[in-house]
């Protein structure tokens, strides 16, 4: 027993972890480190997956979860960052100069979403049951940091880091809610989530070629 | 029996007194002027003068400009016979009331308005153009005024209107009659061509208005449409004088006598009003087209607020 | 039977990426959707017959029920429209210059990849699978909408992609909340299974039920364009082919439609009311409504203009199944189906339009009544129908969905929704009457119509809505009427 | 019988369907010209038949009393989609009318037709022609407020369409979207008003009982009817559409839009007002009544400011349907106040007016066809002289100008005759309020009256008399003879219900009794002769035929006096006067323009005239040239309808750029702010 409480203690931690790791992301200005931080996330994430796994295979014999934690390391980890930071290793830009709003005021608007996932999501009595809810919190936060993250970068490789974060958190809300989400469903976001990959990378090229380049401000000539 | 007779007092009356009053009105001007005038019976010589006259037609013109003479003397002869001179001969019924008498003498007008743009001239549309604003604006007023003393009588029909008012006693000391007196006495002036722009003596383009209308006519067909004018600056003059100064009820008996001697009272009263009328047009400065408006107006307003009395006061004017 | 609506089309993708002529392409094409037209009516029979058509033998995936059957209809009967059209389309396309004859294998396997993914989420029973199958029309619409590959058209597609995906993820945390309410109410085998939801609705969690309801209606929402979160529909509408805009908005807007109407369902049938989906449903709808009303009015684009018209008869349809009453269900799906037609017929007409003048500029057109007689006659018409004119079916419905608001407990929204109407009406009449008449500016242009095919297809949709609008074949009513019961829980 | 009446009710739409299903084939296989002539007469001979059976079988109903027929009653799958067709008497009153007019103009259109030839399809015109009628008779007959509303949409719809028919010019088209585009938004409103009522009543058919609905309800419905019916009317301020749209249309259309269609809203607010709704505030009519007198005022005074002959004709219609309303509305106030036999009186004028307006609007409008097809122009400072070249065509205009004068031996004088008395007859002793507007509306029609004929004169003095003002003019032709049959039809109706208006007096009073429940036979004397007034002997009577046979014999008395007196009529032709400068030529003639000046001028506060002289030359004092014209301003149009346009695209286009502003990042915030919003909403709801 004393085991599952250390998992769970450590399932906490390491989703305070992974909120703090979009917190990071939303601090920082460079290509890099957009990358270098979603690949610690979903590092975090695989990890906590892993976790979960070990317990699901030990009390149900379940393997299910690992297999997740392994694509989670093989795309999230390895080969989405990787293929991203080749896409823009001959990008002329490094770094982010101008957001919408200064990075300070983001972090706090960051804070501020916690809080209100915080106070939107306590007064739903299904979700309150034990620990489970700190973590939703934190885990639904992170969809909304990946979505204000998508919002504050301009460079087209902000909205697919911004995605990806969303995605993160979509899933370790999954993850951390309900224990058992189908398998099915799982893989399916994970084809998904490739594709999504590919098109965007197929799209960035294609508008880097028309437009000269990735800055998705230059992409709005169709108004009204 | 009783219509035949009737019919034929009118027309005679009518016929007769018409070119009479013209005279009138004419001989009091050129008193006025410190001129002899003409003598009063002078538009029968010339009515009898153009009829025998030949006749110079525009070669413009069409058959509009034949037949309008005969509209127009025949619309007011129509009018004139639905306005009783006289309440001691009335038939049961006249197939017609006022509203039937101001769209007859609207077809003579609509007729005399189209003819005066047949012959292409100038004058012509002068003439037919004023009077159209003229009309439009006068008409209203006439409607008004007369309204209201139908609404007294709660009757449309003019001998209706006529019996109902010899019951007022003296209409003309009564607010709402003395109002709608006003403003007869104004449509008169205005529809006979008078006060304040037009004068039916002259052919100065500035004044013209009727004159200008028929200033292609000649002949018998002047003739007509002087003799039409006259006939229907009486009924006008009818209307004013047996709805405001009514005699019959002083008159008791019904037969030959009373009836003489109604018709009597009723030339004193014209001859009264056409002198009246030509004080007035005498001591008017002739005004701009554009103060037609002004007048109307007035006469409407006058109009206006006598129906306003009758309705205010509840009726009680009988 | 049914499961071969899945197969054929992915047959038909691994065929035509093969096949290098391109008769054979067109050929294929029109073939594929022909059978699977084929193949939909034989299942519409079954689930007339039936009520719901299950298979054992797939693992019980595949669930096809009145509901998912008229969504199924349109999606196959348009996509048959649209490969007739492409036809007559892209021949077009190419003799001018415009489409290179290599890339027409990739159009069809992306079109029927498209087509595809809407019957696969037309035809699951999973609530996750469901949610896999719409995020995957946006990634094959994606290359459809960029297909012109300009500058325009990848603008178009990226955000289709983003905002979508987006909204897809929304969509997705609503599952995942759908799911977590159903924890210890459902067993393992049947989660996120539609069918088991529906039955055990009442003993869900309801908080944790609105709640994913909330991210269902903005995900899927997005998906369908529904105001605020429209904002890539006029941009893919417009920049996309003209065939597989008619697809997206005839087909594609009502796929995650029905993706909403699903989870609504369970929510109304767990809160024994609609009035929590109601409002949210009626807000967004009339919300939609107005914002179409006012774009349309000083749009410039006749592509996008259908594109905001889109917007509009989504909020309407939106509004009627908020309402939750039965009138107003039913004349929300036969509004699906009359918009579907009426729409995809305004877009081919004007992809036929766009293929003579060669603008998308409304002031740029004129005399398109003499230019092009029969396009110009059907777009014509098709806008009046489109606005809400009897004869046309459009108006059948609607009228349907506005006497259902005026008994429904907001007769207030009814009086603005009338209104609005009108004024939708009143846009299109004031931005876009004026290019049937005159004489076009451009006097090479030649009198005759483009694309026969295509053509074809417009009359016989023409005579289709106008009949529809007056006659419902007693099949189809019976349909609807059992999707009604499916939605009302009756 | 009444299976009888029923089935040459149904024979006549039959044969309209005939009509139109035969010119849609001509129009789908583009025969040859000249078949499609022939094809052409062929439709409009059925349209005549069809009519007369459909007058026929109308007339038959209402005076023979039977009960209302019931026509069709066909129910859709979809709901509430029926077809379902009653004829009462006030709908057979109104397809009576509509038949007459038909049928003249039917016949009208065989003739004027061939100026189409070879130049447009026939076809076209042909099949859009049939089915307006077809909805037409639709909208009149409708027994459900759907079913009503779906032929009202198709009647707007099918008008719109003949209204762009001449579509290459630009003011055509932009006529036709303003049209459309009101009639729309009215519709709406209709439509608003027709569901508010099943949300009380759960029926749409017309025989429901609508007592149950709440008082105020019924209040919001009766303003929503008004305006609805009210922009199909042209009454003002909601009567924009009309001057643009009956020009634009082709004559005989026009002749049908506004002898007829316009009607429909009469019939419209009759129907639901009156019967359906039943009147239940004193206020309802003194609205009607008030926007009567201002439609009939302000209606003729642009009338006379227009030289464009088919304009000139639109707001003549705005004008006559401020009669016809002030006649309705004095109706309500009296059914109102439970004075069944005010309001019946009033109602019977109001729909004389119709009926009559049917007669010489539409016979104004065939004559302007006529004008238009025989020298191309519409304008009328381009006419003149016309009447030489014309002859029948002007008689018979000159009689319709009379009638809608409201002069005596015609029937537009008959049906002014008939409102003046209910007027007059409503003044009670308690309403002063009521009283004073009588008064005012007596006024207003006085005064309506005569700038009418003031503006007709213009109308045909200007364009018939005098000299020819351009080349077409001169060269001008009579028309063919089915047009002039067609025109002399209607030009004999005027002076028939002139004449003997009691025929239609009695007919129309079966109607009246319908639907108000009082009658006014028993006020009326005489065979032909006309005489009422409700609250003493009847005395006040009016007899056009008396007049008639006295105006004939003063004619001919005059005619012998002056002969014996002055002899034989010597005739000398000669030039007009010319005060001995030169001889007058076409220009030198009063022009429209100056005709109407002095009205112009008096009423300058509401016409706003926008006077410009351009000198061309070089010198001020050496002008070559000097050019002034002049125009009305539209004060409706200028200052309401302009402004209220403009804001709605300035919103539009700034809302759009605002919103869909390109910007992905904005995008992504709208769902971002939804989210939370909507999160939020659920934390509190």
């Amino acid at each position: 027993m004393s085991n599952l409480a250390v998992n769970s203690n450590l399932l906490e931690t390491l989703s305070v972890l992974i909120l703090l790791s979009s917190f990071v992301l939303m601090a920082s200005k460079r290509i890099n480190s957009y990358i270098k931080t979603f690949r610690i996330q979903s590092f975090l994430i695989a990890l906590a997956a892993g976790i979960m796994g070990l317990r699901s295979l030990i009390s149900e014999g379940r393997w299910d979860f690992l297999v997740v934690c392994l694509l989670i390391m093989i795309f999230k980890v390895l080969y989405i960052p990787n293929m991203l930071s080749k896409t823009y290793k001959n990008v002329s830009y490094k770094v982010e100069k101008d957001f919408i709003l200064n990075i300070p005021i983001l972090v706090l608007l960051c804070c501020g979403l916690v809080v209100f996932s915080y106070f939107t999501l306590t007064g739903v009595d299904g979700l309150s049951q034990d620990v489970l809810n700190l973590q939703l919190v934190n885990a639904v936060s992170v969809i909304w940091i990946g979505l204000l993250f998508m919002i504050s970068r301009k460079k087209a490789i902000g909205q697919i880091i911004g995605f990806l974060v969303i995605e993160n958190g979509l899933y370790i809300t999954a993850m951390y809610s309900t224990q058992e989400m189908p398998f099915i469903v799982d893989l399916g976001i994970f084809i998904d989530l490739l594709t999504f990959v590919l098109i965007m990378g197929v799209m960035t090229f294609r508008i880097n070629e028309k437009f000269e380049s990735i800055d998705t401000d230059q992409l709005n000539n169709l108004k009204g | 029996m009783n219509n035949i007779v009737y019919l034929l007092v009118q027309l005679l009356v009518i016929l007769l007194v018409a070119p009479f009053v013209n005279g009138l009105i004419k001989k009091v001007k050129a008193l006025s002027q410190k001129r002899k005038g003409a003598s009063v019976f002078q538009m029968y010589f010339d009515l009898y003068k153009l009829v025998k006259k030949k006749t110079v037609v525009s070669n413009v013109s069409s058959w509009i400009f034949h037949v309008t003479p005969y509209i127009v003397f025949a619309t007011a002869m129509a009018a004139a016979l639905l306005v009783p001179v006289s309440t001691k001969i009335l038939p049961p019924q006249i197939p017609g009331d006022f509203i039937m008498v101001v769209s007859i003498l609207a077809l003579g007008r609509f007729f005399l308005m189209i003819a005066a743009l047949d012959t292409a001239s100038t004058f012509g549309g002068m003439g037919s153009s004023r009077e159209a604003m003229i009309s439009a604006l006068i008409e209203p007023s006439i409607l008004i005024s007369m309204f209201t003393v139908a609404l007294i009588s709660r009757s449309t029909s003019l001998p209706q209107i006529m019996e109902t008012v010899q019951k007022v006693g003296i209409p003309l000391a009564h607010p709402v009659y003395i109002m709608v007196g006003l403003a007869l006495l104004i449509i008169i002036l205005a529809e006979t061509c008078r006060i304040p722009v037009d004068d039916p003596a002259t052919h100065l383009e500035l004044t013209m208005v009727h004159e200008a209308m028929i200033l292609e006519y000649s002949g018998r067909h002047l003739a007509l449409l002087e003799y039409g004018a006259a006939v229907k600056q009486l009924v006008f003059m009818t209307l004013f004088v047996n709805i405001l100064i009514p005699q019959d009820q002083l008159i008791g008996v019904i037969g030959l006598g009373a009836l003489i001697l109604s018709l009597l009272i009723y030339l004193l009263k014209v001859i009264l009003l056409a002198l009246v009328m030509g004080i007035i047009e005498v001591n008017t400065v002739k005004l701009k087209l554009f103060s037609i408006p002004n007048l109307a107006a007035l006469s409407f307003i006058l109009a206006f607020l006598g129906v306003l009395q009758f309705l205010i006061l509840g009726g009680k004017h009988v | 039977m049914g499961i071969l609506l899945l197969i054929v089309p992915l047959v038909a993708v691994l065929l035509l990426l093969t096949v290098k002529q391109s008769q054979f392409r067109h050929a294929i094409s029109v073939g594929t959707s022909s059978l699977l037209l084929i193949l939909a009516l034989s299942l519409n029979r079954e689930v007339l017959l039936h009520g719901s058509v299950q298979y054992a033998s797939c693992g019980g995936f595949f669930y096809v029920d009145a509901l998912s059957m008229i969504v199924l209809d349109i999606v196959l009967i348009i996509g048959f429209m649209a490969a007739i059209f492409s036809l007559g389309y892209l021949e077009e396309e190419i003799k001018h210059g415009k489409l290179k004859r290599e890339r027409l294998g990739l159009y069809y396997s992306l079109m029927y990849t498209f087509i595809f993914t809407m019957v696969l989420a037309l035809t699951v029973k999973n609530m996750g699978l469901m949610w896999i199958a719409i995020e995957a029309t946006s990634l094959s619409s994606a290359f459809l909408v960029g297909f012109y590959n300009d500058k325009h058209a990848l603008e178009a597609a990226w955000k289709y992609v983003i905002l979508c995906s987006v909204g897809i993820a929304i969509a997705l945390l609503g599952i995942i909340l759908l799911h977590l309410s159903s924890a210890g109410v459902l067993n393992s085998s049947s989660f996120l299974d539609w069918t088991a939801l529906y039955t055990k609705a009442s003993s869900l969690k309801s908080s944790v039920l609105r709640l994913a309801f909330i991210f269902i209606l903005i995900g899927f929402g997005t998906k369908a364009g529904l105001a605020p979160m429209h904002n890539w529909l006029p941009d893919a509408h417009s920049q996309a082919p003209s065939p597989i805009s008619a697809l997206l908005s005839g087909v594609l807007l009502n796929t995650a439609l029905y993706g909403i109407i699903r989870a609504a369902v369970i929510v109304d049938r767990n809160q024994g009311s609609s009035s929590f989906t109601g409002r949210l449903l009626i807000g967004i709808g009339i919300l939609s409504i107005a914002t179409a009303a006012v774009f349309i009015l000083t749009q410039k684009d006749y592509k996008r203009l259908l594109a905001y018209s889109s917007i509009e008869h989504m909020g309407i349809i939106v509004v009627a199944m908020g309402l939750y009453s039965p009138l107003a269900v039913f004349g929300g799906l036969m509004h699906m189906i009359n918009h579907s037609l009426t729409k995809s017929m305004l877009f081919f007409s004007s992809g036929n339009i766009l293929q003579k003048y060669d603008t998308k500029q409304i002031s740029k057109l004129k005399g398109v009544l003499k230019i092009m007689p029969v396009t110009g006659t059907v777009f014509l018409l098709g806008l009046f129908a489109i606005a809400g004119t009897p004869p046309f079916s459009v108006f059948a419905s609607e009228f349907s969905i506005v006497v259902a608001v005026f008994n429904g407990p907001y007769k207030w929204v009814g009086v603005i929704f009338v209104l609005l109407l009108a004024a939708v009406f009143a846009g299109i009449a004031v931005t876009l009457l004026k290019i049937f008449y005159g004489e076009p500016d451009d006097k090479n242009l030649q009198v005759g119509e483009v694309n026969l095919p295509g053509t074809v297809c417009l009359v016989i949709l023409l005579v289709g809505i106008t009949v529809s609008g007056l006659y419902l074949p007693g099949d189809l009513k019976e349909l609807i009427t059992k999707a009604q019961g499916i939605i009302l829980g009756t | 019988m009444e299976q009888y009446l029923r089935n040459l009710f149904l024979m006549s739409v039959l044969l309209y369907v005939l009509g139109a299903a035969a010119s849609a084939l001509i129009y789908f296989f583009k025969k040859p010209y000249k078949t499609s002539m022939t094809g052409s007469v062929m439709v409009n001979a059925v349209c005549i038949v069809a009519s007369g059976l459909g007058g026929a079988a109308s007339a038959a109903k209402i005076l023979l009393a039977v009960n209302s027929l019931k026509l069709i009653n066909l129910s859709s799958t979809i709901p509430f989609i029926s077809l379902e067709m009653n004829l009462d008497n006030l709908s057979a009153y109104f397809v009576l009318a509509l038949s007459v007019l038909v049928f003249c103009v039917s016949l009208y259109s065989i003739g004027y037709l061939s100026h189409y030839n070879g130049k447009r399809n026939i076809g076209l015109f042909n099949l859009l022609y049939t089915l307006f009628i077809l909805a037409m008779i639709g909208v009149l007959t409708s027994a459900n407020t759907v079913c009503f509303y779906i032929f009202w949409e198709a009647m707007s719809l099918l008008s719109y369409f003949l209204v762009v028919f001449e579509s290459e010019k630009e003011e055509n088209t932009k006529a036709g979207t303003v049209y459309i585009v009101m009639t729309h938004i009215a519709t709406a409103l209709l439509l608003i008003g027709f569901i508010i009522i099943y949300s009380y009543t759960k029926s749409f058919a017309l025989s429901a009982n609508t007592a149950a609905i709440p008082g105020m309800a019924k209040n919001i419905v009766f303003i929503l009817f008004l305006i609805g019916f009210g922009t199909k009317a042209g009454i003002i301020p909601l009567h924009i559409w009309l001057p643009h749209a009956h020009p634009a249309a082709p004559s005989n259309v026009s002749a049908l839009m506004s002898g007829i269609m316009i009607k429909t809203a009469i019939y419209g607010l009759v129907r639901f007002v009156l019967c359906y709704l039943g009147v239940q505030n004193t206020w309802w009519g003194v609205v009607i009544l008030i926007l009567g007198i201002l439609s009939a005022v302000l209606g003729v005074a642009y009338t006379s400011m227009e030289h464009n002959v088919k304009r000139l004709l639109a707001f003549c219609s705005v004008e006559n349907i401020g009669i016809i309303l002030i006649g309705l509305g004095v109706s309500f106030i009296a059914f109102a106040l439970h004075h069944q036999i005010i309001g019946s009186l009033a109602l019977t004028a109001a729909l004389l007016h119709t009926f009559n307006h049917t007669l010489f609007k539409g016979g104004l409008f065939l004559g302007a066809g006529a004008i238009q097809y025989a020298t191309h122009t519409k304008n009328i400072e381009d006419l003149g002289g016309l009447i030489k070249t014309m002859p029948l065509t002007a008689l018979f205009f000159l009689c319709f100008s009379l009638a809608i004068s409201a002069i005596v031996p015609f029937n537009g004088f008959i049906s002014e005759w008939l409102t003046y008395q209910s007027l007059f007859a409503s003044i009670l002793p308690g309403h002063i309020g009521l009283n004073f507007l009588a008064v005012l509306a007596a006024a207003a029609l006085a005064l309506t009256g005569a700038m009418a004929a003031a503006a007709f004169v213009k109308l045909f003095g200007i364009s018939f008399l005098g000299l020819p003002r351009s080349e077409q003019a001169a060269k001008a032709q009579d028309v063919p003879a089915t047009m002039m049959i067609g025109m002399g039809i209607l030009a004999a109706l005027c002076l028939g219900i002139g004449l003997f208006p009691l025929t239609m007096i009695k007919l129309l009073d079966k109607v009246v009794f319908s639907v108000g429940g009082g009658s006014i036979s028993g006020q009326l004397r005489g065979g032909f002769l006309l005489a009422y007034y409700p609250l003493t002997i009847s005395v006040n009577s009016i007899s056009p035929l008396t007049f008639m046979l006295a105006l004939g014999v003063i004619i001919l008395l005059a005619f012998i006096v002056i002969r014996i007196v002055g002899g034989k009529y010597i005739e000398r032709r000669y030039g007009t006067w010319d005060c001995g400068f030169e001889a007058l030529n076409s220009r030198t003639q009063y022009s429209a323009t100056g005709f109407s000046k002095p009205i112009k001028i008096v009423f300058r506060a509401l016409f706003r005239p926008i006077r410009k002289t351009i000198v061309e030359g070089d010198s001020q004092y050496h002008p070559e040239a000097i050019i002034y014209s002049t125009t009305v301003t539209s004060i409706f149009e200028d200052y309401l309808y302009e402004p209220v346009y403009r804001a709605l695209l300035r919103f539009s286009r700034r809302t759009k750029f605002r919103v869909q502003t390109g910007s992905i990042h904005n995008y992504l915030f709208y769902i971002f702010a939804l989210v939370l919003l909507l999160m939020l909403y659920n934390r509190f709801a």
